[in-house]
């Protein structure tokens, strides 16, 4: 294949010789991390002192011993403080002096190859891409030891380990670094880092934009932990009002923690679409855009629509608990029910912005590890943009009971049960995708075929949920925990860890240790199941969720669970000791393209040139025919002088106002 | 590159192995589901939650084995075909040669389409059918339902007749209590009921969300402030049950249950009525407010405002909003 | 990077037609980021119009406007809307006017639109701070207050974009907006300022737009 | 600095700031529950318990939450803590001192008296100087909505037991409250003295305890703050076996 022809550029070693950028400053005379900690330090005392001194006497403040007003504002001082800290404003600053921008650093060959500059606000996508990697795994990591105090708590109905209050606490935590997490977890790392290359552009629309956006993720981390300090929010993830404005002052943690996240999947999202849609390179028609790109982009739309809600949903909280305006108080004229719409509006586009990158990943792995084409383009397409428009309808499925437009609920039905016909589509695909293949059961493949194993499962269940009737019995039980587990952890992380091991080699030169590698898949898969799947059980027996004691006769089955949830967490231990040794001690090189693939990124030198592409490249093939005889190489990556110039039409007078191409 | 496939005699022969294989794996699936939901509705339907203690539960319990025998045909298709084709087409030591480069199949695609949609359409015919009929099926079906429960609306329930019951419940934190308007708005830290009378709950709460569920009696509406949310049951079986919050209300939501009983609608008439002369001798029902679809805790009528705004003394809103916030409309 | 520098580096004139086509994607760009832009701040806003409306018919505890109740100053909030209006529309005709070559124009056009939209962010701070009503005096009070700081804000942020393009456009020679500049650095550069100004006149026209829906629900309705 | 040690570096950060996060919660949630549990035992088939209410806790950094003491038997010391153990199946008399003001509850059904031996309480009220007014009354409803006269409640809801317990009558406690905890009959404030009975459950295991009255102030519905902390207003009974 036209693969193998393919020249290997220059050595294999990615962080290219040490001493380069040894020229420049010492990392701590740039603005970075340090710099922004101290911003962020000097920000929240100033934020306090300014909320001390404005809200300190409200009846409110004065009756309760809490100033909301200082804590809230300390946190969004505490954020500016950090951006200035980091760099973030400084060409904003120059532009609002007329001075052009400068080069980005990496076109200069400035960035040097040492680890400084993963601490600053780099505007290389493939280092913000490294970011969002390690920072998301360190939310995950922080999120399941969370779990695994529930599961603590959980091994008795009677005696109690951690207690109501910190029951709850942990509760919330969990629920919401886990969601924080899952919403960036593939589109952050993979998202960010192959974007770009899989359309074949040397940058991204707006490279400011990208790293601020992950700039906002470790603020929100700490910001969310801090919450523990407080004393924890007792509502869980979902924040739901009045108990979120009664709530001590650990409620603030949150609003603005997930606000914050909001924000930074917004900026994220946009720049996805924008760079998508007018960055692709010549011959990058949407009819060969891989599957992982276009499950991004439908993404993105759903963070540009739907987040902007969820931020709303936060901001009003906020104001409810400091100013004290009575958007969710009955009382006073305000409404408990214009939370849970405002949130369910976006927390059911949620829920599929965590599920369709997740398509994206296992279709690309199963496409090259079957060495097929997929089975169906077109309906896979179909099935992403279907999900994504049909989310926007079906928020009321999670209020059934609760006497909101009760008259509505089979319209929310059928809507909620139509998800699965494009759900369905992705089955389709990948079904016919193994037919006929010559299937490489790579660790990889082995967590793509997880990823479609548990999101059936989950998907199933969710069938059952969508029933009213049905619904009734399993609403708010563990049934519904167990449910969006399995969609969640069994379908995201599955496919996270699955493009983890198909992509580390890309992005770093080195690939994980193959025998941890499959302990780590069939430990995490077995015990995942063990997990999850009595869960379905102890929901129907009646346990609801979120509760720190239960009926006796349910102590053997909980038990059961946490005792494999704990297996869970030794497996993701597994994991963590083969990722550091493997990136840090044995460095096992993987050069070029160990899976042979013909997808876009892996025709590129391992890890890819600073600026992606040494020319814009002339895309030639889809990503996908595999199996084709003397099919064409996907790309000309040198294409001749001319190509590229005939490619845009020639520069316009006047404001550029053109539709896009296609 | 298709061509490369494992050597056998002739391709037609390789054709009609195929198709044998394909045979085969249809009649294990069919044989699989058909097994499944027998096991299903002979063996499991009887002992799947929450029981057939009342109509509302009896619908969700025919609902759920109804889904289920619907789901397994399903799941066991995709696992045998994934099964089969990971069996067969697993690339044998040292082939590295690829698939069959198929790009689609009209003919499929149509044929999932359509299935999954007729699936989809039976689901929700089904479904709305399963609510319309016994009117909400147990959920809370808001302030005012549209789909009734049958009944007669009376100021005095008497047993053995059609009169519904009316049992308002009221979640407060962390506790719940009932009011039995029928019998001078008593009201009771236990929910006891008559067995074979259409009971309607008016589900409320005092400070913030909670969510009334009964699990064996197959109800669950969620208590909001200021809002009566209504459900339907009727109990088929004497016995006794488990009231169980199902929403976070904050610190004791787990511990947050209270105990019921089903009885025969005499022996409920004779608690009923020794419940409320009790709480009228001792000036319980003096106490209480009167009865109410609603109540705003806010507004006492037999305390002063006065009172209310004294310093030191906490006002019932707990005053999280200043005296500039008037708590009573 | 090594691995680079290890190739014969592309020559000039195809380098020059790569920075070319990211031109044309950067100005592609513009236009596509500033309508995506609308796109979310609608769903942010109609975050807040639902709450209007959802509180409106609710009117729990029949405290949408609870009795006692004190509408905000409407001639305070008119001048508020209309500013914002004015402020558009004259930068909208400044657009029109750079478009045929005057940059002056332009140039005092702006002027006047960020002078206006300042005057409209500073009375609607003053306006918050004196309200006749506790926030959480009813329905109708929450939005109110709810709203307005998030739109002020963003007025503010879309408002630096207007400054940062003034500031910009002192740099250009008028000249090039009459006839094509000389070099190619120069085409383009005025070719971004002017994708820049376009898109910001979408945005800012948008703004001026919810100023005066959100006036309509507040006053008027 | 070598490649290898600049990625260990960067690996090892990394794993601090998980490390840092595991600690913080860790060590929160380890420390968060670290209230002494009063353990009172049998004399003669009875136990008594005795709990006190006061109307502000200045030994900590929230002087305005009001919040339950319990005795520790030995000692006699007043413990700020929430948690207590009795032996199962035997007769708990309690005695509650209510330092605390009136407070109107949610729910006026609670002013009545409930699962306590008779369904009664006894109830004698003192003013600042310790001296009794009137004589103990038994009531079986204590109206907390006609004359605000309850300060908190002592609530088992797993035992159907609810008992209001009286403040000192209005009059003698505006503005005259005990303002030092833990209040002493010698501190000054008027107070009322409340006792009754009830029968600790058979089968061992912790019932959680509670106050029905909104006591927050400053949250929401009254039912923030104190009312969701242990160690103030909500705790546990732990049942032990004899």
């Amino acid at each position: 294949m036209a693969i193998e022809t393919q020249p290997e550029r220059a050595e294999p070693t990615g962080r290219g010789p040490e001493t380069a950028g040894g020229g420049e400053r010492p990392w701590w005379q740039h603005m970075g991390a340090h710099t922004g900690l101290i911003g962020a330090v000097a920000g929240y005392f100033l934020g306090h002192w300014l909320g001390n001194f404005l809200g300190g006497d409200f009846a409110r403040s004065s009756l309760s011993d809490e100033n909301d007003v200082a804590i809230v504002l300390g946190y969004s001082f505490a954020v500016i403080g950090w951006l200035a800290g980091l760099g973030v404003f400084n060409d904003l600053f120059l532009l609002m002096r007329g001075k052009p921008l400068p080069e980005e650093p990496r076109f200069l060959g400035q960035e040097g190859p040492g680890l400084a500059k993963y601490f600053r606000f780099t505007l290389d996508h493939k280092v913000v891409g490294i970011q969002y990697l390690y920072g998301m795994i360190a939310y995950f990591l922080t999120g399941g030891l969370f779990a695994m105090a529930i599961r603590t708590e959980l091994l008795s109905p009677n005696y109690h380990i951690i207690g109501p209050e910190q029951y709850l606490m942990v509760v919330g935590e969990h629920g919401t670094m886990m969601m924080m997490m899952m919403s960036s977890v593939v589109l952050g790392p993979f998202g960010q880092y192959f974007g770009p290359l899989l359309i074949g552009s040397k940058r991204v629309a707006f490279p400011r934009l990208e790293a601020l956006g992950f700039w906002l993720t470790p603020p929100a981390y700490i910001i969310l932990l801090s919450s523990i300090l407080f004393g924890g929010f007792p509502t869980g993830w979902t924040g739901y009002e009045p108990l979120a404005t009664q709530a001590t002052t650990g409620m603030d943690a949150y609003f603005f923690a997930f606000g914050l996240m909001g924000i930074s999947m917004i900026l994220a999202g946009f720049n996805m679409i924008v760079t998508i849609i007018n960055f692709r390179a010549p011959g990058m028609r949407w009819s060969r855009l891989p599957m992982f790109v276009w499950g991004q982009f439908t993404v993105s739309w759903l963070q540009v629509l739907a987040v902007p809600v969820l931020v709303g949903a936060c901001y009003m909280g906020l104001t409810d608990r400091t100013f004290q305006t009575a958007f969710f108080t009955n009382q006073l004229g305000g409404s408990s029910f214009l939370y849970q719409n405002l949130f369910w509006f976006f927390g059911h586009p949620e829920v599929y912005i965590l599920a369709l990158p997740g398509f994206g990943i296992v279709t690309e792995i199963i496409s090259t590890f079957c060495r097929k084409p997929l089975f169906g383009y077109k309906v896979q397409v179909a099935g992403l943009l279907g999900v994504a428009t049909l989310s926007f309808f079906v928020w009321q499925h999670h209020l059934f009971d609760s006497g909101i437009n009760p008259d509505m609920r089979p319209l929310f039905m059928l809507t909620t049960e139509l998800i699965s016909i494009p759900t369905g589509f992705i089955y389709l695909v990948a079904m016919g995708t193994f037919w006929k293949a010559r299937i490489r059961f790579t660790i990889p493949m082995l967590f793509a075929l997880a990823f479609y194993f548990n999101f059936l499962i989950g998907g199933i269940s969710g069938v059952f949920l969508s029933d009213v009737p049905a619904d009734t019995t399993e609403h708010g039980s563990f049934f519904v925990m167990a449910h969006f587990h399995y969609t969640i952890m069994g379908g995201l992380i599955f496919a996270f860890f699955g493009g983890l091991y198909y992509w580390l080699p890309k992005m770093f030169g080195i690939k994980l240790n193959e025998t941890l590698g499959k302990i780590h898949f069939w430990t995490m898969f077995l015990f995942f199941n063990t997990t999850f799947l009595p869960l379905f059980a102890l929901g129907m027996l009646g346990m609801p969720r979120r509760v720190f004691t239960y009926a006796r006769n349910l102590e053997t089955l909980n038990d059961w669970v946490s005792i494999s949830a704990f297996c869970l967490g030794a497996s993701m231990l597994i994991f963590l000791f083969n990722f550091v040794m493997s990136m840090a001690f044995w460095r096992q090189r993987e050069v070029g393209n160990p899976w042979r693939s013909r997808s876009l990124e892996w025709q590129l030198s391992t890890p890819p040139p600073a600026e992606n592409f040494r020319r814009v490249p002339v895309i030639l093939a889809g990503p996908y025919d595999y199996g084709v005889k003397d099919a064409l190489p996907v790309a000309d990556l040198d294409p001749p002088p001319g190509v590229i110039g005939s490619a845009y039409a020639p520069a316009t007078r006047g404001p550029v106002t053109r539709e896009v191409e296609d | 590159m298709s061509s490369a496939e494992i050597p056998l005699p002739a391709g037609r022969h390789a054709a009609e192995r195929e198709q044998r294989r394909i045979w085969w794996l249809v009649a294990v699936w069919l044989l699989l589901s058909l097994a499944a939901c027998l096991v299903i509705w002979f063996v499991w339907y009887p002992h799947l939650p929450p029981g057939d203690m009342t109509t509302s539960a009896r619908h969700q319990q025919f609902d759920i084995a109804v889904l289920a025998v619907t789901a397994a045909p399903v799941i066991l298709g995709v696992f045998c075909y994934f099964a089969y084709v990971l069996v067969v087409f697993r690339a044998r030591p040292g082939d590295d040669s690829d698939g069959a480069p198929i790009y689609g199949n009209a003919k499929i695609q149509a044929a999932w389409i359509i299935g999954t949609s007729m699936i989809v359409l039976w689901l929700f015919v089904f479904g709305t059918v399963e609510l319309i009929v016994p009117a909400g099926a147990g959920a809370g079906e808001g302030a005012s339902p549209i789909w009734k429960q049958s009944g007669a609306q009376t100021v005095a329930w008497t047993p053995g007749t059609n009169d519904i019951l009316q049992v308002q419940v009221i979640g407060q934190q962390w506790t719940w209590s009932y009011r039995y308007p029928q019998f001078g708005g008593m009201e009771s830290t236990v929910l006891d009921l008559p067995v074979n009378t259409p009971i309607t709950f008016h589900v409320t709460s005092l400070d913030v969300i909670h969510s009334f569920w009964p699990y064996l009696l197959g109800v669950k509406a969620d208590a909001n402030p200021q809002v009566d949310n209504v459900a339907y049951t009727t109990a088929r079986q004497t016995g006794s049950f488990i009231v169980r919050c199902n929403e976070l209300c904050g610190i004791w939501h787990g511990a947050m249950t209270s105990n019921g009983t089903v009885m025969t609608p005499v022996a409920f008439k004779v608690w009923a009525t020794a419940v409320q002369a009790r709480e009228k001798a001792n000036g319980t029902l003096a106490a209480l407010p009167p009865y109410a679809l609603t109540y705003d805790p806010t507004v006492i009528p037999q305390l002063g405002k006065d009172l209310v705004n004294v310093v030191g003394v906490t006002g019932a809103p707990g005053y999280f909003y200043g005296p500039g916030n008037p708590v009573t409309p | 990077m090594a691995e680079m520098a290890a190739q014969p580096s592309p020559s000039a004139a195809v380098q020059a037609e790569d920075e070319a086509f990211y031109h044309e994607s950067g100005i592609n760009a513009a236009w596509t980021g500033s309508r995506l832009a609308i796109g979310g701040l609608a769903f942010l806003f109609g975050c807040f119009a639902f709450a209007y409306f959802y509180l409106r018919s609710l009117n729990s505890a029949g405290r949408w406007q609870g009795s006692g109740f004190v509408q905000p100053a409407v001639w305070l909030g008119t001048t508020i809307m209309v500013l914002a209006l004015l402020s558009a529309s004259v930068n909208w005709y400044g657009l029109q006017r750079i478009k045929a070559g005057r940059k002056s124009i332009w140039q005092i056009a702006g002027l006047f639109a960020l002078a206006m939209g300042l005057a409209a962010v500073a009375l609607q701070i003053w306006q918050l701070t004196t309200l006749p009503f506790p926030p959480g005096s009813s329905g109708y009070s929450s939005v109110f207050t709810g709203f307005y700081p998030v739109f002020l804000t963003l007025q503010l942020a879309v408002l630096i974009w207007l400054e940062i393009l003034l500031a910009r456009s002192r740099f250009i020679p008028a000249m090039s907006f009459v006839e094509q500049p000389p070099t190619v650095t120069e085409t383009q550069s005025v070719q971004r300022f002017q994708a820049s100004l376009s898109s910001f006149t979408t945005v800012w026209s948008f703004m001026a737009l919810i100023a005066f829906s959100f006036w309509f629900l507040f006053y008027a309705l | 600095m070598s490649l290898t040690a600049r990625v260990a570096a960067l690996i090892v950060a990394f794993l601090c700031v998980v490390g840092v996060g595991v600690f913080v919660a860790v060590y929160y949630i380890g420390s968060a529950n670290q209230l002494p549990t009063v353990a009172y035992t049998a004399s003669g088939g009875v136990v008594n318990v005795a709990l006190q209410e006061d109307p502000q806790n200045n030994s900590t950094t929230t002087p305005d939450w009001v919040t339950y003491y319990t005795q520790d038997p030995t000692t006699k010391q007043w413990l700020h803590t929430t948690l207590f153990s009795v032996p199962a199946g035997t007769r708990v008399n309690v005695t509650i001192y209510g330092y605390d003001g009136c407070t109107p509850l949610r729910n006026n059904y609670w002013s009545k008296v409930q699962g306590t031996l008779g369904n009664v309480v006894t109830v004698q009220q003192f003013n600042k100087n310790n001296r009794p007014l009137g004589l103990t009354t038994t009531e079986s409803l204590i109206n907390s909505w006609a004359t605000c006269s309850v300060g908190h409640t002592f609530a088992i809801p797993d035992l159907g037991l609810y008992v209001p317990v009286a403040s000192p009558n209005a009059q003698n406690s505006v503005n005259n409250l005990c303002s030092n905890s833990p209040c002493t009959p010698a501190s000054g404030g008027a107070y009322s003295l409340e006792k009754f009975s009830f029968m600790s459950p058979s089968q061992p295991g912790s019932y959680r305890w509670q106050c029905l009255i909104p006591c927050g102030g400053g949250f929401l519905n009254g039912n923030g703050g104190p009312m969701q902390t242990l160690g103030w207003m909500a705790g546990f009974m732990n049942v032990v076996s004899t």
